[in-house]
């Protein structure tokens, strides 16, 4: 015990809780259990645009963020696209995977070329779907601007973790015509997005969005787990704020607080 | 300035104005900048890369002291490297998937333990607000609006339960928190955009222009 | 459709072209809006008036480039106080991202101004060294520790200025003009470990969160965005007659230029958000009927 | 099968448990800390690594335009002589060839070919990008900040107070609403947002670490 950082004993408990919530819940989703979740605007967008670029003739733009794959809303971009692959692999709609990060790179290069080949297309798969652009935001950016200008794809994906580049790619796709959905949890670039896209799904929705999606009893599990320790958060919110108002139990906040 | 120096700000002017003529509409100039910027900067990285971070992470450790107890987990991080190209050979190209099972474990991870006890817990606690401001009442009405703003937007995030009646209610008042701070976020960062604008046209204005009559001795 | 209604889809280059000339317009030719100077840049302002000849100011270039149109005003107007005021400076940089090319061309522009001036004796340019927080420990104890030589290569030792103070936390005030998170370092470590009065100027962008510093009285002063810095101007200028002939060359950079620009280009974001609302409206009607 | 499924997962569940356990124990705990600070060191090379793929595919892709002749070969030549140049004198200058004492300055305070093209091809290509959102934010609020329902509205009044307060003529009326919004309302939304997005982020870290989601190594879900 000399070597446990007791002053990280609230995260342990979180921690613990958050886990038995998610375990339980998956365990119970597995067994059949309620698995309602409730509607995601962006999320149901998504065939419609595929759909849109198939009828058009034109290509879908996936863009998975500029970060790498040690970023989560990296990881949640991927199992969209891995979606959005499958539609547009049974659609037969061109895709373009342009990317920043050369491990991103990689992942989405695995994660289309399975959508493909689980949507019994491994025929319409071809590596230039997913490419290497450059590893500079900007430079990337010019790229993919340029490419909205040229090829005007029907629908724009911007998902994932986004910097200052996100309005510059939301306001060019908007000119050119696409239906736009983004998603992002980079708070300062929310605005941006909310803005200049048609959709946008913010913060938690990005990271559902690859359990909404993929209908898996074990991934909806996960989400009400989720939901369940979000309730408790805001439950001990209540009570703290209570405590505080009333000045009793100062312990709690500040035990919750330390870092 | 140099001559040297003034060719150089004479090539990034020039690259300035191409980059811009994408305003007006997508053009060969605008197209061979683009295309001159990705090349540039993906050879940036690479110089980057090797001196910033393989040399002084891989190389130096390992030449300057070999291969010691410190040193030996280095040889690991090189073949989980090195083994990423295994792509490049069909018949093993799936081993590379293990490189990147590794790499996301790792910040998967990290980024759990860090997103709880960064974010959740402190988040929470500066929620724990007193409610009744000490005393003064501005102080407790912004407490209460934090206080509720906070609580309707995890309402809004709820995803287990249909959003109607009450809990329906409360999601829109958590929307319309979402939407005045966005809209303060994005009137607060108008300004900062407009200095970087100011940033360029300075550097066409003072340093290119007036560097130029400078160097050609006229103006001062 | 009415033409007011035609309005609502118009070329946005239009807007482009707007945004383009508000700001190259004030930048050759500036307006001078009135600038009201607040309490945390007259703080810092203040502080440097309370200083004598042999006191020193440690200045850190914690920028680079990128957001030089919003730091450079704020060096810039510093350095000039310091020198007006016969204070000497220590200059150096930490921003790994272009610091040593903006404390360079700052220093060569100023110095300019004021051909009096002894290198080594009323200011010394340390260059820049990376390592960040590392660095700057080092350098409160002992400049020498993180900087043996200055930017031209001559050992510390060669510099009177340096043998007056050994390192940062024997001068009397230390600035950092910072983008990120380099001035909440100098809070952090510099201020709280050595208790040396502080101040940052920092990006309007990270603005807010400097103020937290502020009102807990970690920072004497700050100087947030090109705002504070036409304030940290405008006090110069108002108490310092030598540098009103700088700040009138039409080919300087100053903040208050910036201000000009940041007003016009805010007022048309917001002429053209009422006239997309009215042209809204025009519309909506003429559907209707 | 197991070497291409069932490793691949167990490797993600390892790698992701060693920083957890870790992160609950003190600094300078044996074997713990080691192995986990370890492994963050090594990441960062194995991410040094993967740039080659990147730069492998564009040269792949370019040279392939170039040899067909598809539309816009030319760029494709300006594109891989901009790598060229950068990328060579950056690795000579990182192997310390040549004479290249790095890829910053020279000894005589001349900046290195590497330095050069940085200077004054890569900075102001990168600052004219970035500028280009002063633009982009007119246009963008030009379009969006329209009275279309109460949420729009909200949205429209508060960047439009903000703006005002922001420059000298509007601040002495419009700053303490800016300061207001920016802390009070704004601070709220933005603290929902990050709890919400933290918790579902943890439970994507999850999801990962149990071998649920695998989306992103190209793993069939019935596999």
């Amino acid at each position: 015990m000399e070597y446990f950082d007791s002053s990280r004993l609230n995260a342990l408990v979180l921690l613990v809780l958050f886990c038995v919530f998610v375990l339980a819940f998956i365990q119970r989703a597995r067994s059949g259990g309620n698995l309602f979740i409730r509607r995601i605007a962006g999320l149901n967008a998504i065939e419609e645009a595929v759909g849109r670029a198939t009828e058009l003739g034109k290509k879908v733009l996936y863009v998975p963020g500029i970060m790498s794959i040690d970023e989560n809303q990296t990881i949640a971009s991927l199992a969209v696209l891995s979606h959005v692959a499958g539609l547009t692999a049974r659609y037969g709609a061109e895709l373009d995977v342009p990317n920043k990060d050369p491990l991103t790179f990689a992942s989405a290069r695995e994660t289309v070329k399975e959508a493909y080949l689980h949507a019994g297309r491994p025929d319409l798969y071809s590596d230039t779907m997913v490419h290497y652009v450059t590893y500079d935001q900007f430079a990337y950016t010019a790229a993919v601007s340029g490419t909205m200008v040229r090829e005007k794809p029907a629908a724009n994906f911007l998902i994932g973790s986004f910097y200052a580049e996100s309005l510059l790619l939301a306001e060019t796709g908007q000119a050119s015509g696409a239906i736009q959905i983004a998603g992002t949890a980079e708070v300062a670039q929310l605005p941006f997005f909310v803005c200049a896209c048609d959709y946008t799904l913010i913060g938690e929705e990005l990271y559902a969005a690859g359990a909404y999606l993929s209908r898996e009893p074990a991934m909806l599990g996960s989400i009400k787990g989720q939901d369940w320790t979000k309730a408790a958060v805001a439950l001990v919110i209540v009570l703290g704020a209570i405590f505080e108002s009333i000045h009793i139990f100062p312990g709690l906040k500040s035990w919750i607080g330390i870092n | 300035m140099t001559g040297m120096e003034l060719f150089g700000t004479w090539i990034a002017a020039l690259l300035t104005l191409c980059l811009m003529s994408f305003l007006y509409k997508d053009n060969p100039l605008f197209r061979f900048a683009e295309a001159l910027f990705a090349g540039v900067s993906l050879g940036y990285y690479i110089g980057i890369t090797m001196d910033q971070t393989l040399r002084p992470n891989l190389f130096e450790p390992l030449r300057d002291s070999g291969l010691t107890l410190e040193t030996g987990h280095l040889l690991f991080a090189g073949l989980v490297g090195l083994n990423l190209y295994t792509r490049y050979v069909p018949k093993i190209a799936w081993f590379a998937r293990s490189s990147l099972a590794i790499y996301v474990g790792y910040y998967v991870g990290i980024n759990m333990v860090q997103k709880l006890q960064g974010e959740v817990l402190p988040q929470a606690a500066a929620t724990m607000v007193d409610l009744t401001g000490g005393g003064s009442p501005t102080d407790a009405l912004n407490a209460l609006v934090v206080f509720i703003g906070v609580l309707t937007v995890l309402i809004y995030f709820f995803f287990s339960v249909e959003h109607k009646g009450v809990f329906g209610k409360a999601s829109r008042v958590g929307i319309w928190f979402l939407m005045l701070g966005f809209g303060a976020a994005f009137g607060y960062t108008v300004m900062g955009r407009i200095s970087l604008l100011i940033g360029r046209i300075n550097f066409l204005v003072i340093q290119w222009i007036g560097g130029t009559l400078q160097a050609l001795g006229i103006g001062g | 459709m009415s033409n007011l209604a035609k309005l609502t889809s118009i070329d946005r280059r239009w807007i482009f072209l707007l945004i383009g000339l508000g700001t190259l317009i004030p930048v050759l030719l500036p307006i001078g809006f009135p600038v009201r100077v607040t309490a945390p840049v007259k703080q810092i302002y203040d502080k440097i008036e309370t200083l004598g000849p042999n006191d020193v100011v440690v200045l850190s270039y914690d920028y680079g480039p990128t957001t030089g149109a919003e730091n450079d005003p704020m060096t810039d107007a510093i350095l000039r106080h310091c020198f007006s005021h016969d204070v000497k400076v220590i200059a150096l940089a930490l921003y790994p991202l272009g610091g040593l090319t903006s404390l360079t061309a700052s220093i060569d522009r100023i110095t300019a101004e004021f051909p009096d001036l002894e290198y080594g004796v009323d200011y010394v340019n340390l260059g820049y060294k990376d390592g960040g927080q590392a660095t700057m420990k080092l350098l409160a104890e002992d400049f020498s520790g993180a900087f043996p030589n200055d930017t031209h290569g001559t050992p510390l030792s060669n510099l009177p200025l340096m043998q007056q103070v050994k390192g940062a936390r024997n001068a009397q005030f230390a600035i950092s003009v910072a983008t990120g998170i380099f001035g909440e370092w100098w809070a952090n470590l510099i201020n709280a470990q050595y208790g040396l009065p502080i101040a940052v100027g920092c990006t309007a962008v990270s603005a807010p969160k400097y103020y937290a510093y502020l009102e807990a009285g970690q920072m004497l002063g700050l100087i947030g965005g090109l705002k504070g810095a036409s304030e940290y101007e405008q006090l110069v200028k108002d108490n310092y007659p030598n540098t009103r002939e700088a700040y009138a060359n039409p080919m300087l950079q100053t903040a208050s230029k910036g201000m000009d620009v940041q007003t016009i280009d805010h007022l048309i974001i917001i002429a053209f958000i009422v006239i997309g609302n009215l042209a809204y409206f025009a519309d909506r009607r003429a559907k209707r009927a | 099968m197991f070497l291409k499924v069932r490793l691949p997962i167990l490797l993600t569940f390892f790698a992701g448990l060693i920083p957890i356990v870790a992160f609950f124990f003190k600094d300078g705990t044996p074997y713990v800390k080691t192995l986990s600070s370890s492994l963050e060191q090594d990441m960062v090379i194995v991410s040094g690594f993967a740039l080659l793929l990147g730069v492998v595919n564009v040269v792949q892709g370019n040279v392939r335009k170039i040899e067909r002749r598809e539309k816009g070969w030319f760029y494709a030549i300006v594109l891989l002589a901009g790598m060229a140049f950068m990328g060579l004198f950056g690795a000579a200058g990182a192997m310390r060839l040549f004479g290249l004492p790095g890829i910053g300055m020279m000894a005589d305070g001349r900046p290195t070919p590497f330095q050069w093209g940085s200077l004054y091809l890569f900075t102001p290509l990168q600052a004219t990008m970035f500028a280009l959102l002063a633009f982009y934010i007119a246009s963008a609020a030009f379009r969006a900040f329209r009275i279309r329902n109460v949420e729009a509205t909200i949205l429209l009044v508060a960047a439009v107070f903000v703006m005002l307060g922001r420059i000298p003529i509007g601040e002495p009326l419009f700053g303490p609403i800016t300061e207001w919004m920016m802390q009070v309302p704004n601070g709220a939304a933005q603290r929902g947002i990050i709890i919400g997005a933290a918790l579902g982020a943890a439970s994507l870290s999850l999801r990962v670490i149990l071998g649920i989601e695998r989306s992103y190594l190209g793993l069939d879900k019935s596999e």
